[in-house]
């Protein structure tokens, strides 16, 4: 059984949780019917480091255990990167998204296909209040990995945001789609 | 409609579905979102019940207890000290044949405190006279649910939904949730057998002598003996209707399996692992992987542990070589309980298969797949001598 | 207020059987008797464990009239709740809600449910009978046992410790009425009641139960006892409306002088065989705190 | 014939009187009321009924005269105590097995 295992990086109360479930609705939408998605287990601490594991298959996933060698790792705040071990396991080859000024290039110690998008400041231009990344970099991780299709992306963003801004959410997801930045 | 949600969501979802009137719960982790969420669907108005915000997990199971006895369909749900702060009131439940439902996100219990799943805390009140059925993913969870009002309400005796904290309450699953109107036909609206109400007074639960005594009709009434036997008879009755309950559910909502055992690669199985919860599926994963290797070996899950269902049991592992009980709880000084029921149920069958136990998973410890596996295939191993003592697995002493 | 029932106009319908299995002489029978008559037919009752429990009657024959569910020790505020929760459920409110306990089943072991269900503003009314022990198990020092009584757990040197003041505790939880009675005076005890009944949210009443075999006196003086304990200022009759502090019947008469003069406490105390250790020092003690109470009571 | 044929599952008490039995048998005095002395009796109207209230049993009627149920009366006594015309006495229960009474 073939799995696709993303871990996503965030800190408590960033919504890392919220944007891997997304990408889990649509997933499972566009033919996915196999989809477990673990948060950490334990006590959430806002601004502590957290990570959510996704699995995605074309079969009923049955294994819950954690994700040890992800294909995809997706951070949402580049100071995790000197707290978190992120790329731990990170499949030779898979891909990695990240939140950052910095373009690709700048990670070309990381054995894996890098994407960047400034999700912090298209977040802002979207209008919404500043630190709100969730939405954003699901745009990234999407044009990135081209998993799923970022109209019916949009779709869930707009049910998950249901009264909380869902179109500028929308138009976050839509900028760093258009954005972001892949190396080679 | 299929969603993805957390295992403490498909139970609310369930609950509201089954259109729960009293709602009384006190947090603890992992079973808060469950009761958060039915919080919060009552103050939308989109859940037409009482919620009621109790100060200990006592008094959560006391209202329900309350409730149910004057005529209202009630629900709690706790984990681990929360459940064992709540076991006089578990016995009471039972004891007053009311058909409450309750939700346990199992947990691993303290000292030393510990969040994280095993199944010691539900496992510790197998003998309080609750019907316990135990879920292995989300649409199990949902559908148990609904499933548990109209069994418990048929045969005035609660039922407690068990699920593994965080891998099942905290992970999200695609699942489908039912149609309302769907449920409607299968739960109807509670009947109590006698609602508390000052019209036909009656004084409930009281003192009951160990002899029997007249009533004021001149009729013989009970003993606390006959009493119980009635609860134990009752029990017992249960696993029929349990059936009974799962060819109903299939009926509207076109899904269903062995509400007893659920088997897999079990037909030709020369072993079969048992287990209990989301572990039973995970072994699933081991079990393709050790066919592969030659090994004829099926994964059975507990739904139902009490009333034992001895007959399905014996029936699932009439044919084996062996039998390994895979289990995250224990019977301190002895073994895991699911392995003494099992060997305590094959006990009369003519070849009796060896039986193996693994205790594992305790207070959260991972169990990972090629543990499993590892086990598994040494017990599969024929010249394994047996043993009386459990192995632990995964344990760093 | 309405007017003061008086014996002549007070129910006659009766919600209790004769022939319960309480003791001869129980105070707790005579306030049960009378409060029944002020609840009255629409009303359901939740009762611990306690001398009610036997008094109410073994299974399957009650002796009262009322519906009732007994429940665990620890849990009559919950269960009242629950009650409360099924009847809003069913869209019911034409029904008084009671749970009638003893004092260790609302001061010990029950406070933590009573005290939610007072936070929560249950509507209901809350019957504490204080026979100041645990009487049913045969006379075990409770919280609210007072200073020196012999029970069979303190049965040398007698409790160590002061009697706790629930009424107390229930005020500071800001609920709508609280009020005490007593078994001596059942009229009192019916009128606040009613009064209670009226009165939406928590209401708690606190009942001083004598009671013979735990106190240590003759079956004939359950009410003379009662009333002992009133005119001495040991235990006194008062509401407490919306935080208002007020003495009421034959306390107010004493406060305002109406009446006669505060007895000696030491009629009280030689009245028990349960206090047959305290020695006058701390008699003399007693009687200065409650002259020095109801110097207070006095100047209002 | 067995108790299932009780129709009941659960501890369900119904209304009745004498749970405890005939706790007339629990007196070792009983109440005697001296109608010449009762205050109703002796005004023939509806007055005092002192014992009717404080009566824990509930064994006295508010009738005139009042009337004792010593099928229940426990005899405690404090109908007599209570009464605040001196109208009842306690009279040993065995005078009155002596006496040949009732």
């Amino acid at each position: 059984m073939e799995i696709i295992e993303i871990r996503w990086h965030g800190r408590g109360g960033q919504g890392a949780i919220t944007a891997a479930k997304i990408v889990a609705s649509a997933a499972f939408e566009s033919g996915y019917p196999g989809v477990v998605m673990a948060p950490t287990f334990g006590t959430e601490r806002r601004g502590a480091p957290i990570f959510t594991s996704l699995k995605l298959s074309k079969e009923k996933i049955r294994d819950l255990s954690p994700i040890v060698t992800p294909d995809m790792v997706v951070v949402l705040d580049q100071m995790l990167l000197a707290e978190a071990d992120v790329t731990n396991g990170l499949k030779s080859g898979g891909l990695f998204v990240l939140n950052t000024t910095d373009s690709p290039d700048a990670y070309k110690n990381i054995d894996a296909r890098v994407a960047t998008a400034d999700i912090t400041s298209i977040a802002v231009e979207a209008g919404l209040p500043k630190g709100v990344i969730n939405s954003g970099i699901i745009g990234a991780f999407v044009k990135a990995s081209g998993l799923v299709d970022i109209d019916l992306v949009a779709e869930f963003i707009k049910k998950e945001f249901a009264g909380k801004k869902p179109e500028n959410n929308v138009k976050a997801a839509m900028l760093a789609y258009d954005r972001t930045l892949i190396g080679g | 409609m299929h969603i993805i949600e957390t295992g403490n969501v498909a139970a609310a979802l369930g609950v509201q579905l089954a259109k729960a009137q009293v709602v009384a719960a006190y947090p603890i982790t992992p079973q808060t979102p469950l009761t958060e969420k039915l919080s919060e669907l009552i103050e939308l108005g989109e859940m037409d019940a009482e919620y009621i915000p109790v100060e200990s997990e006592h008094s959560a199971l006391s209202v329900c207890i309350a409730a149910s006895t004057t005529g209202a369909r009630a629900f709690t749900a706790t984990s681990a000290n929360g459940l064992l702060y709540m076991h006089e009131q578990i016995h009471w439940a039972a004891g007053a044949r009311l058909p409450i439902v309750m939700c346990v996100a199992n947990r691993g219990v303290g000292a030393p405190w510990t969040i994280w799943n095993d199944h010691q805390d539900s496992i510790s009140q197998r003998d309080t006279g609750w019907l316990q059925i135990y879920a292995s993913d989300h649409q199990q969870i949902i559908d148990s649910v609904i499933k548990a009002f109209y069994l418990a309400e048929k045969i005035n005796i609660p039922v407690m939904v068990c699920y593994d904290g965080y891998l099942l309450s905290h992970t999200y699953m695609p699942f489908e949730v039912p149609e309302q109107k769907k449920v409607d036909s299968f739960i109807p609206p509670l009947k109590s057998y006698y609602a508390l109400n000052p019209d036909e007074p009656a004084n409930l639960n009281t003192v009951t002598l160990p002899d029997v005594r007249p009533d004021i009709h001149g009729k013989t009434a009970h003993g606390y003996m006959e009493l119980r036997y009635l609860l134990h008879e009752g029990m017992i009755h249960a696993i029929d209707e349990l059936g009974k309950v799962e060819e109903r559910f299939k009926e509207i909502f076109g899904r269903g399996d062995n509400p007893y055992i659920e088997c897999y690669r079990c037909e030709d199985a020369s072993f079969i692992a048992v287990s209990m919860g989301s572990l039973s599926y995970q072994l699933r994963d081991v079990v393709d992987q050790l066919r592969e290797e030659g090994i004829k070996v099926g994964s059975a899950g507990m739904r139902l542990y009490r009333p034992f269902p001895d007959k399905a049991v014996v029936e699932a592992l009439a044919n084996v070589k062996g039998v390994i009980v895979f289990e995250k709880a224990i019977s301190y000084g002895f073994c895991g309980p699911l392995y003494s029921d099992i060997k305590s149920a094959i006990y009369d069958n003519k070849n009796r298969p060896f039986v193996h136990n693994y205790i594992l998973g305790l207070g959260g410890r991972e169990i990972k797949t090629g543990d499993l596996s590892g086990a598994l295939k040494n017990s599969c191993t024929e010249n394994m001598s047996r043993t009386q003592e459990p192995g632990w697995i995964g344990l760093k002493i | 207020m309405n007017a003061k029932t008086t014996i002549l106009n007070l129910p006659e319908e009766e919600f209790v059987h004769p022939g319960s299995r309480a003791c001869s002489g129980c105070g707790l029978s005579i306030a049960y008797r009378i409060g029944l008559k002020a609840f009255g037919k629409k009303t359901l009752l939740v009762v611990p464990p306690s001398c009610l429990t036997v008094l109410q009657g073994l299974y399957p024959v009650a002796a009262t009239k009322l519906s009732c569910i007994n429940v665990t020790f620890a849990s009559a505020g919950a269960a009242a709740t629950g009650v409360l929760g099924a009847l809003r459920a069913q869209k019911r409110d034409d029904i008084t809600v009671a749970a009638w306990a003893g004092d260790g089943g609302t001061g010990d072991i029950g406070i933590q449910a009573l005290s939610g269900a007072a936070e929560r503003g249950e509507n209901f009314v809350y019957v504490c009978y204080d026979n100041e022990g645990y009487m049913n198990t045969g006379v075990q020092r409770s919280g609210t046992t007072p200073f020196g009584a012999i029970t069979t757990n303190t049965p040398i040197k007698g409790k160590q410790q002061e009697k706790k003041d629930v009424p107390a505790i229930m005020a500071a939880h800001g609920i709508g009425y609280v009020t005490t009675c007593s078994a001596s005076y059942p009229l009192d005890l019916f009128d606040k009641i009613k009064k209670a009944k009226e009165i939406s949210g928590t209401k708690y009443i606190h009942i001083h139960i004598p009671c013979p075999p735990g106190w240590g006196f003759d079956t004939k003086d359950t009410v003379k006892m009662g009333r002992l304990a009133v005119e001495t200022g040991l235990f006194d009759l008062y509401e407490i409306i919306d935080g208002k502090f007020s003495l009421t019947g034959p306390s107010l008469k004493i406060s305002e002088g109406k009446k006669q003069k505060l007895r000696p406490v030491k009629e009280y105390y030689n009245a028990q065989t349960r206090f047959s250790i305290l020695d006058d020092s701390r008699i003399d003690y007693v009687q200065e705190q409650i002259n020095r109470k109801w110097k207070e009571y006095f100047k209002k | 014939m067995g108790t299932r044929e009780c129709g009941r599952f659960t501890s369900h008490s119904e209304s009745g009187p004498g749970d405890g039995g005939r706790t007339g048998s629990w007196r070792v005095v009983r109440p005697v009321i001296n109608l010449d002395l009762c205050i109703p009796a002796k005004k023939k109207t509806k007055a005092c009924f002192v014992c009717w209230l404080y009566c824990p049993d509930g064994v006295i009627t508010r009738e005139i005269p009042p009337a004792i149920d010593y099928e229940y009366c426990k005899g405690c006594g404090i109908c007599a105590e209570e009464c605040p015309a001196g109208a009842i006495k306690m009279v040993d229960e065995t005078s009155d097995i002596k006496e040949g009474g009732k």
